[in-house]
């Protein structure tokens, strides 16, 4: 089975991707961290922060182990710098 | 915390600060510790002339109210502001107001640091920089926030 | 400090947080700490109508200045205020600001309690409770000031 | 030769004595120590607090060692409580 995910980029990810949004159909099961190395392979800049990406499912910090679900919202958090 | 002790807002317009001490008021309080993050010009030798704040809305919401939840749990805060300007932000103008009222300063004092502090790493909110001579730069914090185990893993 | 970057007064009057914050504004910060000292309703069981403050006003001016110079002397200071209020401050209203402007703001807190914390141990003022029952009571700090020595000795 | 002080009373210390100013001639030399010894032998609020006690003369804190001089102004500082 399939599962359709919205993604969100904000801040450098957005800018160098040039979207805020992406959705996509993965082979469920699939983790938090199994999307960001999806995303790495696809986007050079997802890559390049790979390491510092955390991730938020539906608002919410959460491992890369968690398992997503079809229609979770997933945003990747690059390190945050408001203030 | 209860509605009527906090006040917490994300929003697009200038911040009022003389109107975030106007709520920290109340007899309950000795001590009211503020904190007001402004656009400062100068970083080494580059001009920065604004900075543009990026936001990942609900859930940074979300996030200032697990704070200040945070924050009452481990001081007895009777009021708490939290709030960050978003967009345009020009030099010397505030995008951040955090405030704290306890019965006794140093509580005030813990409680707003540890407030900023916090805010600072996990709030999904991002700044760029525009400078003088028309480069951009989005801001990288010094760590990734911390991420908490949750029972969907 | 040069007299345009601080701003130092004892006064009668209730004390305005926004004016000076409004002063505290400077290109040259990033980062703006203010603490309000207000009166508080209750102190264990005992209820606090309103205080009364005493000064031996041009010495407590004098003090306040020199407690600016230090903070400038130990952090980078790019404006300062010192406010204390006298006379009658009833409750929940605000009997001291002290607010300080720094590029950081962990400068801008440390130096914002070290001059609250110095301020309530040197500076020569004295507050009166006047209690719910009709009782008043002079508060007497935690400890005397500090006494320097002098060429005078 | 006398010196002639002025000395100033605060909070408690004019409460209790009555006064906010007193003026006293002394024999010279009279250092500040003496000066509160012989307040705290008239006054007994004086006498109660002695030991918290610190003196400003001039506006300026000044040990109990200090001379003082023709004309000072001697202020009597209880533990302060201000802010």
């Amino acid at each position: 089975t399939m599962c359709t995910l919205d993604v969100l980029l904000f801040s450098v990810l957005r800018q160098r991707v040039g979207e805020g949004r992406l959705t996509l159909r993965l082979d469920a099961p699939v983790t938090g961290g199994a999307l960001l190395d999806h995303l790495a392979a696809r986007y050079p800049a997802v890559g390049a922060y790979r390491a510092v990406i955390r991730l938020a499912v539906n608002e919410e910090y959460a491992p890369e182990s968690v398992v997503l679900t079809d229609g979770d919202e997933v945003a990747l958090i690059t390190p945050v710098s408001g203030g | 915390m209860k509605k009527k002790e906090s006040q917490i807002a994300l929003t697009d317009e200038p911040l009022d600060v003389g109107a975030s001490f106007a709520f920290l008021q109340t007899p309950a309080a000795g001590g009211i510790a503020l904190f007001v993050g402004t656009t400062r010009r100068w970083t080494k030798e580059r001009e920065t002339v604004r900075l543009e704040y990026d936001c990942y809305r609900p859930m940074a919401r979300k996030e200032m109210e697990r704070l200040a939840g945070e924050a009452a749990d481990r001081w007895p805060v009777e009021r708490v502001v939290l709030l960050h300007r978003l967009g345009v932000v020009p030099v010397a103008e505030a995008s951040v107001v955090v405030g704290v009222a306890t019965p006794h300063r140093a509580d005030a004092f813990e409680a707003c640091r540890f407030l900023i502090d916090a805010l600072k790493r996990q709030v999904p909110i991002w700044k760029r920089e525009v400078y003088a001579d028309g480069q951009t730069e989005w801001v990288e914090g010094d760590a990734p926030p911390a991420v908490r185990e949750t029972d969907r893993v």
